[in-house]
């Protein structure tokens, strides 16, 4: 490519961030930019320099001061991650009248000076992916993006404590919401609990106000029983279908007033509300606060649909509510956001065999210990042991279990030390027993959370720093007969010991929801190698994912407590509003487009398209790319044997030079540094 | 455990060992991020591999792994999201088929396939991609340059893929 | 007939007589044709490792070396011993997952002439082999008589379910294939909860004291449970348990009388084999008192644990859902 | 540089040498595989698991975090690799995937070379085992029981003596030593050079 005759036909700009010493720690800032200017003038490069931070407002100005003395038509800003900046130098080429997509930021930072030690090469590697993006601004074109209108409606996915917030700021807003949730009732796992550290108000006491309101409000429609089935469509106009599971309950006919579960003959242990410890009927509610007030009834036991005969509820109801007949519905809403909240699943304790859940009576989980304690529960807020009647003298609780450990899950449940003391404290007030906390660390980092460490210390709670290596029934003397002996290592004291108890609480660390990576893939976003969804910014943008429209909310993005979530509800709901009071919405303009021309109308494009963008007329026998639908993927641009589909923002030209520029084989041949070596 | 590391191939033209050039496709989603978050977790790997994103290993012509072989590089790597997880639904599997196919196609250029590698990262797979890349560049190291009977530059890939008149 | 290379292990041919007789046995009937490895050479148990790293794996890692030269097709490897197994298993683990180590252990074996090839050989205890190769449904077809009244503790021990390299094993602290085998053979199997402690391993020999609890806990807590037996897999097991409790009685003043047997021993009676044949008379804690009860045939067993009379109280969670394999349907008797 | 000095209860083996503090990475790399050693949170799970915490006179934990502290020579006293039992429960519990058992053949092993102790009953018996093996290519139990005990368990022996007649008689073991396995000039080729590579 000798570039002699050549004469470059752009100016370009090229702005070398030092990121304080983020980079100029690593790469020679002040070299590159020198070697910019030396050694890319054949490409267009007018002017290089280095900076300080090019991200300041001082930097920002030095790039529009160049497009208008140097009437720079290019700019190369080599700095962070584009997912970081690209947006900031955009907008300051804007606001020098440069069309923002000539701007092409290059990632020195996160892909080199970051991630390599050796100054030298990473200096080299610096100029090198700046003549890349050199070689590729040259092709850019200017663009402008895609304006969509946003639809108002919100769909909310979760009905817990986050999706219930999250609902009731939006609707109070004045914007309709759809609530889907799986369960017949609103109020996910916080419907169960009994009490909520660190205050220890009553859970049910505060949540229900807040569930009543989402049931009554004109702006929700609650969509109980309900699960998401498919996402079409894009940010502003998402096009969700939700399946709608039959009640098989004529909601406009019932009052919920409880006779058709009074009356059905099956009962069935409930693994779900209970978590396994109480019952229910076949027809049942969740519990008697649930909103939407109406049973529903559970095909897979109802005596009726297993046997055929019965129909014991039909028979008493007053208002001849039930229906057997009833079948699931789909249904399409239309919305322009969505928010996640799905929440979380409870470790499954029988997978740590050492700790002998599910073989050893009265070792209970977490879930089982606040249906125990709830005065609504099976046991009517008696803690007892497995046989339903004796109250145990002594009780172990041992935190981290499937947390913090590289058997089960690697990451801190967050809440379980918190939620261990608060069960310290209730089985301190109602038994009296003595209560020993086992625990690997203690982590009470929220308002007023270590003072209520304290307060379980100043209780009598003894606190055994070690993490339990086993529970077991195996008494090795007298004393230990007919008790649960928790073997664990003293830490402090540095010997072992074997402590009898009566009863024992698995604090079970949070996980994703079993299903989490299917919901991920229905709404097209990410999730992390554990199953939670993966924000936007882990500190600056934890709501936004990386699909524009969807948020996230509550434990769907990692571990948190009742608080958290509900912040994030809120401000998930406030990122939307924000949004929607735009009412338009501007996209990115990567998108393919077809040139008729060239189209040979072979089709091959056709089928490789997954949102069926791509359309076929017949007439003319070519292709043709709709603009809204096409998502920008390239995978068509690819395929084209005819070279007639082109991908803006990401042209072959584009991508073909920046190769020729990151392998240096744009230099001007003077002083090049060889990058490829010689061959023989 | 002393174990004397292999001599390593030694550039004939210079007193180092052989430092591969390689050039890394990424699509924007996935495994760029992942090269992200090995930057902001300060991971450390191997400075040989420079990287081009584009929207999906969907988009990846395989014009352009031939395009840097040709521009001298030596190896190639394409990367993108879990098969499974794709931002545009089963993109990445048509990257894979394709680099099945340009490996086979490698192979009766007399390019060692090896050269070129196909690595799924998620997002959060930072550790997974800096170690990959580690991987991948002592792996090529091994191989040594690419013995490829062209000077660079000898080639010109068409930046414009010629268009044929096609009777319809 | 299936082939698999055998590694029996020098307590096969010491103190555990018994066991390899009714390995021999059993394993006839159940189409498992043992290839003892030519000319092998002792594990090293746990002392090698102790002194020397290199020259420990360097001599387990002859026998894999023999075993591959050997292998004739096969590629199973099969020790009965479970220190034997773990030892092999573990040398080819780090051999393979260690590069650098691997080349230095072959290395070694290059000075005698011999290589091995981490990977090449799959390690296998007898009872995995017996679980999931030959399979309960074919050692039930061979049971001609059921071991039906003999209440049974089944013991596993540590080195088979851990650390368990390949993950051969259902569970690393409750593994479920011995109970079902015996269930398989009619015996009547207690939920042993000390199933993988330890019985003390060399400790016999270098800290008695701390070797007696050891033994103490697993026998007394096979009393309580009533058990007939303790059924074995392990020649070190079966030693300290059976040979040490006279000892360990003597310790503790205490008086136990635990038989501790090895479980093809019992597979070998339930197949019909004759009791002199499979090594019976070779335990110290004799175990003729526990095999008359079977002889005369005891028409009701007595239950396990008294429990499951009427669900009062709060329902327990239900199992695990186990993996799926096994489907034979052994859920009666207890 | 000043010295860092450990302040412990006694007894200590006094201060701790400077280049002690690399001596985590010492066990590290004298382990086969990526014993993960560094990743320990002290949490103790080894310890409460161990069979024979007992009898040691430190917990595995705490060795572990004498090793990070550079405690050499506490360590190479302490009888704790030697009362471990290898029945993997600390390996499969820890929450960290520590290959703690491991750990502590190598701690054995350097024990041994430190010369400062641990455990003579336990390092003998397991010299006097290799000692057999390395002659005869196959273990030789009752020899082995019997020389180790008349060393060290001598006041024992009466309350051994139904036992070993047991072991005669009824199990039928030999009293005699093994026949030497027919490789017995390559195994020992094998142990020597295995031996020189391990000195490396």
């Amino acid at each position: 490519m000798s570039a002699e005759e050549k004469k470059p036909k752009e100016r370009v700009g090229v702005y070398v961030c030092h990121c304080g010493t983020n980079i100029a720690g690593v790469v020679n800032v002040g070299e590159v930019s020198k070697w910019a200017s030396d050694n890319l003038s054949d490409e267009g490069v007018v002017v290089a320099r280095d900076y300080k931070f090019m991200c300041s407002s001082l930097g920002q100005e030095l790039i529009q001061k160049d497009i208008k003395e140097q009437k720079l038509t290019r700019v190369v800003v080599a700095a962070c991650s584009p997912h970081l900046h690209e947006k900031t130098f955009r907008n300051a080429c804007k606001g020098a009248d440069l069309n923002p997509y000539l701007c092409e930021l290059v990632s020195i930072r996160e892909q080199d000076s970051w991630v390599h030690t050796d100054k030298i090469a990473a200096t080299e590697k610096a100029k090198a992916i700046i003549s890349g993006g050199v070689a590729r601004v040259i092709h850019h074109e200017p663009l402008e993006p895609l304006h969509v209108p946003i639809h108002p409606a919100t769909l909310i996915v979760g009905g817990g404590i986050a999706g219930i917030q999250a609902a009731l700021e939006i609707a109070d807003a004045g914007f309709p919401v759809y609530l889907v949730e799986r369960e017949p009732s609103i109020g996910g796992h916080m419907a169960q609990f009994d009490k909520t550290f660190p205050t220890l108000d009553c859970s049910a006491c505060i949540l229900t106000p807040k569930m009543v309101d989402v049931g009554n409000h004109k702006n929700i429609t609650m969509l109980t029983y309900s699960e998401v089935q498919k996402v079409d469509g894009y940010v502003g106009n998402f096009a969700v279908t939700i399946k709608k599971r039959a009640r098989y309950i004529k909601t406009e006919d019932c009052t919920g007033c409880g006779i058709c579960w009074e009356k059905c003959p099956k009962k069935v242990i409930d693994d779900h509300f209970e978590a396994g410890l109480g019952y229910r009927k076949a027809v049942y509610t969740p519990f008697p606060q649930a909103v939407p007030k109406y049973p529903v009834i559970d095909d897979i036991n109802c005596t009726y649909f297993v046997k055929g005969t019965c129909k014991a509820c039909e028979k008493f109801c007053p208002t001849n509510a039930i229906d057997f007949n009833q079948k699931d519905e789909i249904l399409t809403v239309e919305v322009g956001n969505i928010i996640l909240a799905t929440g979380w699943d409870l470790f499954d304790a029988r997978r740590v065999p050492n700790y002998g859940y599910g073989r050893l009576a009265n070792v209970f989980t977490n879930m089982e210990f606040e249906r125990l304690s709830n005065s609504a529960g099976p046991t009517g807020g008696n803690i007892v042991l497995r046989d339903g009647k004796t109250t145990p003298k002594s009780v172990g609780i041992v935190h981290c279990v499937g947390s913090r450990d590289k058997n089960y899950n690697n990451y801190c449940s967050a809440i379980c030390c918190m939620q261990s003391l608060k069960f310290a404290h209730l089985v301190h007030e109602k038994t009296g027993a003595t209560v020993y906390n086992f625990y690997i660390d203690i982590r009470t980092p929220a308002k007023a959370y270590d003072e209520f460490y304290q307060r379980i210390i100043e209780e009598g709670t003894l606190f055994v720093r070690g993490k339990v290596a086993e529970i077991t029934d195996a008494a090795r003397n007298p004393g230990e007969e007919g008790k649960l002996i928790v073997q664990v290592e003293d830490t402090l004291v540095g010997k072992q010991r074997r402590i009898p108890v009566d009863m024992v609480i698995l604090s079970a660390g949070l996980e994703p929801r079993y299903d989490s990576k299917a919901l991920a893939k229905t709404f097209g976003i990410s999730c992390s190698a554990d199953g939670w969804f993966i924000e936007r910014h882990p500190k600056l943008d934890p709501v936004a994912t990386m699909t524009e429209g969807v948020y996230i909310a509550g434990c769907v993005q990692g571990p948190k407590d009742i608080p958290a979530s509900v912040v994030q509800g809120a401000a998930a709901a406030a990122r939307i509003l924000g949004k929607i009071q735009q009412k338009e919405i501007a996209l990115e303009p990567v998108r393919a487009t077809i040139n008729e021309e060239q189209c040979s109308g072979c089709r091959i494009c056709n089928t490789l398209c997954p949102f069926n963008a791509i359309l076929f007329h017949e007439d003319r026998m070519v292709s043709e790319v709709n603009p809204a639908l096409c998502q920008g993927c390239g995978t068509c641009v690819a395929a084209c044997p005819a070279g007639a589909i082109a991908g803006t923002g990401f042209s072959n030209e584009q991508i073909l030079s920046q190769i020729d520029g990151l392998l240096l084989l744009n230099l001007n041949k003077k002083e090049a540094v060889p990058a490829v070596l010689p061959q023989v | 455990m002393t174990d004397t590391p292999e001599t390593k191939p030694l550039d004939s033209t210079r007193d180092k060992p052989f430092e591969p050039v390689m050039i890394g496709f990424t699509c924007n989603w996935c495994s760029y991020r992942a090269a992200d978050m090995a930057g902001i977790s300060r991971m450390k790997y191997a400075p040989n591999v420079r990287l081009i994103r584009l929207m999906c290993s969907g988009r990846l012509d395989p014009t352009f792994v031939f395009k840097a072989f040709a521009g001298g590089a030596d190896a190639v790597l394409v990367s993108g999201c879990h098969p499974g997880d794709c931002h545009y639904a089963t993109q990445n599997y048509k990257a894979m088929r394709r680099f099945h196919l340009m490996q086979r196609v490698l192979a009766q250029m007399g390019i060692e396939p090896a050269r070129l590698k196909l690595l799924w990262a998620s997002a959060a797979e930072g550790q997974i991609f800096a170690n990959e890349i580690t991987k991948f560049v002592e792996e090529v190291r091994a191989l040594g340059p690419l013995n490829w009977n062209t000077k660079p530059n000898a080639v010109e890939v068409p930046a414009e893929i010629p268009v044929e008149e096609v009777q319809a | 007939m299936t082939d698999y290379l055998y590694y029996p292990g020098c307590s096969m041919e010491s103190s555990a007589k018994a066991y390899e007789a009714s390995v021999e046995a059993v394993c006839g009937p159940l189409g498992i044709n043992l290839k003892e490895i030519d000319d092998w050479n002792c594990c090293g148990a746990t002392e090698y490792l102790s002194l020397d790293t290199t020259p420990a794996y360097s001599l387990i890692a002859r026998n894999l070396a023999l075993a591959e030269e050997q292998a004739n097709g096969t590629r199973t490897l099969l020790a009965a011993c479970s220190a034997c197994y773990l030892n092999l298993s573990k040398a080819d683990h780090y051999m393979h997952e260690d590069k650098a180590f691997g080349k230095k252990i072959n290395e070694a074996l290059a000075a005698g002439g011999l290589h091995y090839d981490p990977g090449q050989l799959v390690i296998r205890h007898l009872l995995d082999v017996m679980f999931n190769e030959v399979g309960l449904d074919k050692i039930k077809e061979k049971v001609v008589k059921p071991l039906t009244g003999l209440r049974v503790a089944s013991y596993i021990g540590c080195m088979v379910p851990r650390p368990d390299y390949n993950k051969h094993v259902s569970d690393t602290e409750h593994p479920y294939e011995l109970d079902d085998l015996l269930k398989a053979l009619g015996a009547e199997v207690i939920d042993f909860p000390l199933k993988t402690a330890c019985c003390g391993g060399h400790m016999t020999q270098i800290g008695p004291d701390t070797a007696f609890e050891l033994i103490r806990r697993l026998i007394s807590a096979a009393d309580e449970y009533k058990a007939d037996a303790l059924v074995a897999l392990c020649p070190m097991c079966q030693m300290n348990l059976d040979a040490f409790q006279g000892q360990m009685n003597g310790y503790f003043h205490t008086n136990y009388h635990i038989p501790i047997l090895f479980f093809t021993q019992l597979m070998g009676i339930a197949f019909g084999k004759n009791p002199e044949d499979l090594g019976f008379g070779s335990e110290l804690v004799s175990a003729h008192e526990a095999m008359k009860r079977i002889g005369i045939q005891t028409p009701e067993p007595v239950p396990a644990k008294p429990v499951a009379k009427k669900p009062t109280g709060l329902p327990m969670p239900p199992p695990r859902v186990r993996a799926v394999q096994q489907t034979t349907g052994n859920e009666e008797a207890s | 540089m000043t010295e860092p000095v450990i302040v412990s209860d006694p007894p200590s083996a006094g201060p701790v040498k400077h280049e002690d503090l690399k001596l985590l990475q010492e066990v590290i790399l004298r382990t086969p595989g990526d014993p993960g050693l560094e990743m320990c949170i002290q949490c103790g799970t080894c310890g409460g698991s161990c069979p024979s915490a007992s009898a040691m006179d430190h917990t595995p934990r705490a060795i572990f975090a004498m090793l990070r502290a550079g405690m050499r020579e506490d360590v190479m006293k302490s009888n704790t690799p030697w009362m471990c039992v290898s029945c993997y429960y600390c390996t499969v519990r820890c929450p960290q995937e520590i290959h703690i058992t491991d750990v502590m053949y190598t701690l054995k092993n350097m024990s041994l070379e430190s010369k400062v102790g641990g455990n003579s009953t336990a390092s003998d018996f397991s010299k006097t085992f290799i000692s057999l093996v390395e002659n005869y290519g196959r273990s030789f139990e009752i020899g082995l029981a019997g020389f180790h005990n008349v060393k060290h368990f001598i006041t024992r022996l009466p309350s051994m003596t139904p036992m070993a007649i047991g072991m005669l008689t009824k199990k039928g073991m030999s009293p005699f030593p093994p026949k030497r396995i027919k490789g017995m000039d390559q195994l020992k080729k094998i142990l020597k050079r295995a031996k020189e590579l391990e000195a490396v």
